[in-house]
């Protein structure tokens, strides 16, 4: 079922929606500024908005439809109660300016989900307020800017390792750091002595992910974040993979100073087709003094208050400043912390455990098809990381994951990370079933064999997919992004 | 373990699959010293769904919903209606669980949205072209100043003083890592905005200009002079709107010279949330300045068959592939609120959203003649949307504001929150009114206030 | 995406909620019937159940999806805000033995429903209890046969039209009456003089449809309804398509005795893959005090009363009894005055205008390439009736249902009424916008013409169907009607 | 009018097209008489979504819902947890919005699932086969009772004294019409049911025996001696089941010598719902009564492709077939309420339903002991699963129940509103108690009843 664009099935003067009809002589006080020339919005009415919607949605492919091995991105359930308790009136109809007498119970859920937080990273502070990994990894940026030039210390360079996130570099270059590369040792982890040997009064910190986007933990972590430390610099850690050891290892015990978690990959809060998340960070001691504001803070009384710009000086004076308007995403706090509540501090245990197995398990029934650099560097961690190098006939990583798709799958993440030739980066997640697991490595197996055989018909798929191939080059050069009238 | 399908079977299977003995053999490369002995204590252990939704049925019970309460509080986030068909489809599975659409073959739905999306926003700023979203409106605020910088290659950037103190705040936050050089002021308390001060303020290393339409303080002008004072010395003007259903009732802000145009777009389709998630809403006038724009785009183009089709594009700009030379950072942003937004956009349509417009004008303009009369009560704005700013006799906004909650009323924000320390801005009260309030709602208000006000003149 | 059956992939050990663990030693006062064999149930995992149940609905076909144009069945728009009136916890969290004290505002919906109906029908008295349409014509039917009780008078024979729906003559006959066919004239209606001829005092009543299954108002129906009531019978007018005419005319000017409204068409409550419904009957004068129990009674302190077995005497002495144990489909009762209110007097007025519109324009659209066989015979109402006698090679109404079904969209009702060879009923619904119609009358003409046309290549479709045609005759000669392990 | 597509310029364009002047050509053919002239009077006219539900909120908040309160109402509803995903899955569009599965090869996923379901419902019945759902439980009792007079071809039915009253005044209100011959009794008030009682009241001319288990007073007893002396005289045993939670704990029906099972389903997915939609659930043990059932059967079979996939079949035996010789009149049924019974049966699975009718019983047992302990209160039952029979000294059960209800109490049912004017059951309450009952639940109970019971016998 093809659907036309909105722009081409609405009206003007449609509307789904019954409203008094306009008196435009109660338009009294707008100041002279009046519209008087028509928006160019069109209206549909609510069953033809309903069904073009659910058309679209048709041609979309999520969680819920079947497997969703994209690395690094977490897809694993969306637990249906989350989204019944986000939207109790209690938590959803409540304003963030509100008297926070009249949302002691909003303010309880912010403590309550960075009390977890922190238990879970063994880290004693935490911010709440940044909306996405990337703007968590600002705020833990930041932090280290702000406590560098609390002691009068200019550091102007950033380590980030070639594989990491491209937000890393990003963020780094955001706040005005000049970001450079740490190497990897062959076997895809950070090189230890390489690093060391960089390290000097200039660097103010380094970015690590861990476990890191080759799916590895960092055996060296420990004494990574100690080599840091003792040359003045602090250790952010990506946490873009914690659902790999949550409720195994706490970061903190491994020297981190800041990490973001992504409460829409670990605690399974939507992704939404490209959002919201949402990106608390949880700090050491060092920098705990620098986080942003808001923060919530537990009375003795059993009451919570929000403190905000008043309350600077006496409570958090050196804190960085406010990040956003208000106090973070409070929709993925209440389906954070129901996922939690949900599976306890064995639950969660489980989970890492569990997510490890399946990656691990994906990368052992595959590695005598298809290329696993690191596949002798140790057990995966929550994703197995494959390349393209024993292809033929010019097929590359694109053409399996497009192939995937015919076979009912949505493709891995591919062509990241950058140190591996057409990565393809393997992420099962937790909650998907053996027999689920099972069906993908046959679908799997076969397109590897086929595309080592160099299979030309897997060029142009996918073949049944509600789109062949797009042209995103043409996109790019002419760009058409916005309706208009032919 | 309700959300965990291996079973024990399974697990003794794949390890053995794997050639590991047990599940601790995958994880070797943690550091012994690192190696937790069992679950983590101090946390409880795993619950039934009843159990879990029990207790945070508990806690939502804690807060004052807004439904069904007199409710006046506005500042950049508003309560409106929201039709229930917006919740149905944001629901979907499809939409619901789906990634970031970097497979566009089996994305379509997501992209036709967006594009859609970027279309409504584009038209309803006045606009060029609009991205497929940002976080908020604060944030976006601090990505157009970041932007203004990259095009105009200056590096001072002129606020408004009566821009949202926690959007001055956040690029002031932003800027102080950056380098960038911001110079803001406080509102002044008077009923028409102070132009000819702001553009005083225009030189010639200034970047931008940030102008909040309609004010912090409610109040709505014409920003062509600030506009042409802007160009006037290179510099762009950046206009924030914090209320999108304003612009149902007055003329679109590139309409009136503004160069980039962000917003908050959480009073179309999202709901208060208590702060987040919102949705930032971010266009340009001229088409030149789209490869200097941060967040994701959405374009069309065609597949092998030569249909239509929808991808991301001008990708370049963005973190994933330029890395520390991106527009920006971003990369998760706020793709179910933009359907949000756009389902109910859709519903309203031209049609319905300008008369959500004059239905939410002529309410305020009501309450406004309405609390005039209360004595020791006075009107400062001559012309708003649905917000607008009282002066209380004889006793601080916040007082008042925490007074009314006691009653179950939550009358509004008071300035002396928002600008703490502030003098001439403890006796002010930020007044919404939406679609949702009644005439009861009103006459609550401005009763209790009688009292409140009354009390401390006495 | 092909789903396996539930019970190929789920576990007997595995589950999907989180229980204490079985404590035998708990299962103390079970009298010794302790259940020790396994019942032979699977569970499934939450992420799991998710999944099956929404790859099972895409192989589904529903009004979000498209057009659905089942005639007689009514498939409107079902909008969200009945959805989410119907599960506010004052409503769904609420018990039917509750102390009615605690109830009131249930039994106010089930009394402004109740109002809503008899003004929009124009009768005095309704039953609400009713579970669906069927439920509803027994209800009539009942009360009918209680009315002749009443006096002595024991007639046998109800008349039904041949058009009617096959729930009319199983209900006279489940209500022991014997049915005798009403004929119709030519042009599809009821033949008056016929019907007359047939009158007697061995007739208990009549049971029309009105709109009837032609599609046509029946003209002569207040002379029908004199007569039967001459003849000392009640009229029973059968209320599926009331959608037509809904605030355009009321049955009771009519002379009807009983009519039963189906809230799951005409107001638009779900049909929900097949029910529930909810078939309240409103009744004339002469029948009310023969309704079932319970009913609800205004009081005159603002209060309501649930009327139940033990106020019998008091109240509504001569009510046939109850129909089921408690009172009705309350869940639909609220969507359906949540809809009532929304569409208004004047919305629900439209309502059948733009079905009618709809409907009519659908039938000239296609009267010249489809056999219309009461295109003469007036307006029709909300339905367009055809034929397949203009069809060559042996193809048939069958073949062109299934055809529309690769043009994307529901077929049409095929085979009914029995009056009309090969007969397709077409109900587009005032929910369909002209465009969606439009895109219809296309493809409709299109396979008409292919039709009449003789193409083959009909007889095999839908082709592009989750499934070919299913083989019918097969399941119903051995049938396998649950799953067992092979 | 958000739900009509129509605009004016269509309906013109229309009308033109259909060679009409106006809407009312259309309606030519209603005689004069009963044509309006506008709107029906004294209804209201159409208004916003915003406005309407605030009237159904007003009217759902005149409601104490059991929710956070103490509640112990059965008799044939019961309050369960259910998991938000069933919600969720029913609202999907496509099960939500769909039609009968007449077009199988479009609804196959409403077939499927049916297949499912009747594969759930005869393992849980132990039956052979089950239908694709009736209305409720009520009117599936008598659905049995008229299909045993089809199979046996004889006319009197033999009911219970425990079966549910309203069940069995339903099958004497349909039986008043049928002809068929209804024997039935009160329950007496004893810890037993009197089994030899019921066998001694079947004679050659019975159709059927009809029992409840768990019965009406919540007592559980072997049914082989009733289905022996049933099947001695050529009569069939129906047994209905009002609580199916209760199967997972205690044997089935089935495997007793039932020969047909029915129920409500209700407590299994549905909710309370004040009594509606409900779920009619309907098996036969023996495979050759098969063709006597009514309603909708889901069969297996394949396409033209020799794929499997599923059809309504049997259907020579319903009414749209058959007209007056079909085996019921039933058409639509409770499809969408089968739909979550399915979806939670499969969450449940057999682990799931052990669970959680063994928690039900086990805080039923805690309850019983702890009312079993306040002056003046009796518990009848020696065997029960999560309902039982309370018997209160010197004052009516109902008054009991209203007081409890004043003080927010929703304390069970009274057999005296069930049984009215029968006086010696006046005294009895039935107290039900399931997985959602807490244990500071029990005790307010406890309490409210010891001061009720107190003040009564003072």
């Amino acid at each position: 079922l093809e659907e036309p664009l909105l722009f081409e099935i609405g009206h003007s003067d449609v509307t789904g929606v019954d409203l008094p009809e306009v008196d435009a002589g109660a338009l009294t006080r707008l100041g002279g500024l009046e519209r008087s020339e028509p928006i160019g919005l069109v209206g549909l009415t609510e069953p033809e908005t309903v069904r073009h919607y659910t058309r679209l949605s048709r041609q979309n492919y999520g969680i819920d439809l079947g497997f969703f091995p994209l690395g690094s991105c977490t897809m694993k359930h969306n637990p249906r109660l989350n989204e019944k308790v986000a939207r109790l009136p209690g938590f959803a109809d409540i304003h963030p300016l509100a008297p926070q007498q009249s949302v002691q119970g909003a303010l309880e859920v912010i403590d309550q989900l960075g009390n977890w937080l922190c238990k879970l990273t063994g880290m004693p502070a935490v911010a709440m307020s940044p909306k996405a990994g990337a703007h968590g990894e600002l705020c833990g940026i930041l932090a280290i800017r702000a406590a560098h030039e609390a002691r009068g210390d200019a550091r102007e360079v950033v380590l980030v390792p070639e594989s990491a996130h491209g937000t890393n570099p990003a963020t780094a270059a955001f706040a005005n750091y000049r970001v450079e590369d740490i190497p990897a040792t062959p076997e895809g982890r950070v090189d230890l002595e390489a690093l060391k040997a960089r390290l000097g009064p200039d660097v103010a910190g380094v970015m690590i992910t861990n476990p890191n986007t080759c799916g590895l933990f960092e055996k060296d972590f420990r004494e990574i974040a100690d080599a840091v430390h003792e040359a003045g610099g602090y250790v952010y850690c990506d946490g873009a993979n914690f659902n790999a050891i949550v409720g195994k290892v706490r970061p903190g015990d491994l020297g981190v100073d800041a990490m973001h978690i992504n409460l829409h990959k670990t605690f399974s809060t939507p992704h939404g087709g490209g959002g919201p998340g949402s990106g608390p960070v949880v700090f050491s001691e060092a920098l705990a003094p620098f986080a942003p504001l808001p923060f919530v803070r537990a009375e003795e009384d059993g009451s919570f208050t929000l403190v905000e710009e008043e309350e600077r000086e006496e409570s958090r004076g050196e804190s960085f400043g406010r990040m956003t308007a208000f106090h973070g995403q409070m929709g993925m706090f209440t389906r954070a912390l129901t996922y939690m509540l949900s599976h306890g501090a064995d639950g969660l245990k489980q989970v890492a455990e569990d997510a490890v197995l399946n990656a691990n398990y994906i990368l052992r029934c595959m590695e005598d098809v298809l290329h696993a650099p690191f596949a002798e560097s140790g057990p995966c961690m929550h994703e197995a990381l494959f390349g393209d190098r024993q292809f033929e006939n010019g097929l590359s990583t694109l053409d399996l994951a497009k192939g995937l798709i015919d076979e009912g799958y949505h493709p891995m993440t591919v062509y990241f990370p950058l140190v591996v030739h057409g990565a393809m980066l393997v992420e099962p997640t937790e909650t998907e079933s053996k027999a689920a697991i099972d069906e993908f490595i046959t679908a799997f197996r076969s397109l590897a064999e086929r595309a080592r055989a160099g299979d030309e018909s897997l060029k142009k798929a996918p073949y049944y997919a509600p789109r062949r191939r797009l042209d995103e080059t043409a996109a790019a050069r002419k760009p058409r992004l916005n309706w208009t009238e032919e | 373990m309700r959300y965990l399908p291996l079973t024990d079977t399974d697990r003794s299977e794949m390890l053995a699959r794997i050639g590991a003995d047990s599940i601790d053999d995958l994880f070797v490369d943690v550091p012994e010293i690192a190696r937790l002995d069992g679950p983590i204590r101090d946390l409880p252990m795993h619950a039934s769904e009843m159990a879990v939704e029990r207790h945070m049925k508990a806690l939502a019970a804690k807060n004052l919903a807004a439904e069904g309460r007199p409710f006046f509080l506005g500042a950049g986030a508003y309560r409106h209606h929201i039709p229930a068909s917006v919740d149905h489809i944001i629901q979907r599975g499809e939409f619901l669980t789906a990634y970031t659409p970097y497979q566009p073959e089996i994305a379509q739905g997501t992209l036709q949205m967006l594009f859609e999306f970027q279309t409504q926003v584009a038209r309803l700023y006045g606009c060029a072209v609009a991205n497929a979203s940002l976080y908020d409106g604060s944030t976006a605020c601090w990505e157009a100043v970041a932007m203004a910088t990259r095009v105009t290659k200056k590096k001072r950037a002129v606020l408004s003083g009566a821009l949202h103190p926690h959007y001055s705040e956040v690029v002031r936050t932003m800027a102080k890592f950056t380098g960038d050089i911001i110079a803001d002021a406080r509102p002044a308390i008077q009923a028409e905005p102070d132009i000819a001060g702001l553009t005083s303020r225009i030189d010639e290393d200034t970047a931008c200009v940030v102008v909040q339409y309609p004010d912090i303080l409610g109040r709505v002008s014409d920003l062509s002079a600030i506009a042409d004072a802007a160009h006037e010395k290179g510099a762009l003007l950046v206009v924030v709107n914090t209320e999108p259903v304003a612009l149902g009732a007055i003329r679109a802000p590139g309409d009136m010279g503004a160069d980039i145009v962000v917003g908050e777009g959480q009073s179309i389709g999202v709901g208060l949330n208590f702060g987040g998630p919102y949705l930032g809403l971010f266009a340009v006038r001229d088409p030149k300045h789209v490869r200097q724009m941060p967040g994701r785009l959405c374009g069309e183009t065609t597949d092998a068959e030569g249909k239509r089709g929808f991808v991301l594009t001008l990708s370049t700009r963005e973190q994933h592939i330029r890395r520390e030379k991106a527009t920006s950072n971003i990369c998760t942003n706020s793709g179910l609120c933009a359907l949000a937004f756009s389902v109910h956009m859709t519903l309203l349509g031209e049609k319905g959203l300008r008369e959500l417009a004059a239905e939410n004008h002529r309410l305020a303009c009501k309450a406004a003649d309405r609390l005039a009369q209360v004595p020791g009560v006075t009107v400062l704005n001559n012309a708003f949307f649905n917000e607008f700013t009282l002066m209380l006799d004889g006793r601080p906004a916040r007082d008042v504001v925490r007074a009314l909650a006691d009653r179950g009323v939550l009358g509004g924000v008071s300035l002396g929150r928002l600008y703490p320390g502030v003098e001439a801005l403890q006796q002010a009260l930020l007044v919404a009114v939406t679609e949702t309030t009644t005439d009861a709602d009103i006459e609550t208000l401005a009763t209790e206030l009688e009292a409140l006000v009354k009390e401390a003149v006495q």
